[in-house]
């Protein structure tokens, strides 16, 4: 998520401008630990099926660290397309 | 804090509500838009970390047909103001 | 979501009551955000599987349409049924 | 705001948290129910913008049949009081 | 959600503490109303099937019985080896 | 409340937001890891309400796994601190 996504504090009164920059990085904070939570989940779901071992193996471990590399990859290219669209970019095929 | 009266309060209250919402609204769409295209278009074998040429024009080619299904949507439920 | 299935605000005192009343318009206003964004999601998923192109076609265009009409009315049932649950409605097959 | 002291203050914080959480549990309730309906009734082609017949009496049921699991829930987890 | 996952209180001045406390119950009571609704979810989803009746049938109400019952175990037994992993414990295959 | 001024209690407010974020994760991960071995390994058939001793064994080794994938994600994450 990226701070200028959430649109422009430079018309509010100091006090207010405070307040609302905690409130965007709050939430920036919560939708940070969110994120990490669906990574591992979906990481774990798409790698990880045998259960016939406690620790997890090289071949996991290794799908694991490309399927997180991947998924950070493909949400800063979705985040930049995004906000191509945000600033009315024109979208013609 | 700086309202007159309680009724003030509430009425700032509303307007940092108003703006919370919008943000989580926006997060919101950014988080399903990233988590649909990537069931979309990637590749789940994970073969590598790289996307690939065929993913990368996926990627932005389903980030333009979600967009336009956002406004698609956002019309058909009579909102007047643009989706974001 | 409908402002009866929230309760009754008439037992409480006035300066409570706004209050309680701007929490449940809150709690409506970001519910028919997150049910526009899941309408979003659902239909793009169900009616959008090709990426030739950058633009919807006619016929993803229609599938929506009917998707996002036909969930809202289905929505709008559910929410009758269930008023009539929550009003105890005898319910026999 | 009027309250008298700090515990009361809380108090009253915890009433106003109490009706948030059960407005939140009803929303969070009846989007599920509205989600897993139309899963189970609504078929997926979207020949027509219109319910038909099999699918309205298959939500009126399903309805009709989660508000039972609900119960039968509730139940099992010795709450008391009615789920809703 | 065990109360002791969410860290200790022993070193906050008596104010903070009432009003962490608070907050921890709020936590509670939300996370709880979310899993009620998450079980009633799953176990419909799993257990019921079929829309000729209006009523659940034994066999859908044994199901439903069974499925809930098992989750809460299942719950439980990932809950005290979470805790283990949070304190620390050794955790060889 | 006991804050000296405007800008204590914001710091204020920001340390119990901390707190209830951190809290709010340790649910959510929680909730999540709960949600996937449920899926990965218990017989969705129900034909009792008791944990048969390979779905235990199924658990114990889930669980062990989603931590040791959250730790290793943690750690491409950069994160310094431990994911609890």
């Amino acid at each position: 998520m990226d701070k200028s996504m959430l649109g422009d504090l430079d018309s509010l009164p100091e006090e207010d401008k405070i307040r609302m920059s905690a409130m965007i990085d709050q939430l920036q904070i919560r939708d940070s630990l969110r994120m990490y939570n669906s990574l591992v989940e979906r990481c774990f779901s798409d790698c990880v099926d045998n259960f016939r071992r406690k620790s997890l193996d090289k071949q996991e471990e290794t799908c694991v660290r490309r399927c997180a590399e991947k998924f950070l990859k493909h949400s800063m290219r979705v985040g930049m397309r995004f906000a191509e669209l945000n600033q009315g970019a024109a979208t013609q095929d | 804090m700086a309202a007159k009266n309680g009724s003030t309060t509430i009425e700032k209250e509303q307007i940092f509500g108003m703006a919370e919402q919008e943000m989580e609204y926006r997060v919101d769409l950014f988080n399903r838009l990233t988590k649909i295209c990537f069931d979309k278009c990637i590749d789940k074998r994970y073969k590598e970390s790289e996307l690939n040429m065929g993913e990368n024009s996926c990627i932005d080619r389903c980030v333009s047909k979600y967009w336009q299904v956002t406004n698609l949507i956002g019309q058909l439920l009579g909102s007047n103001r643009p989706p974001m």
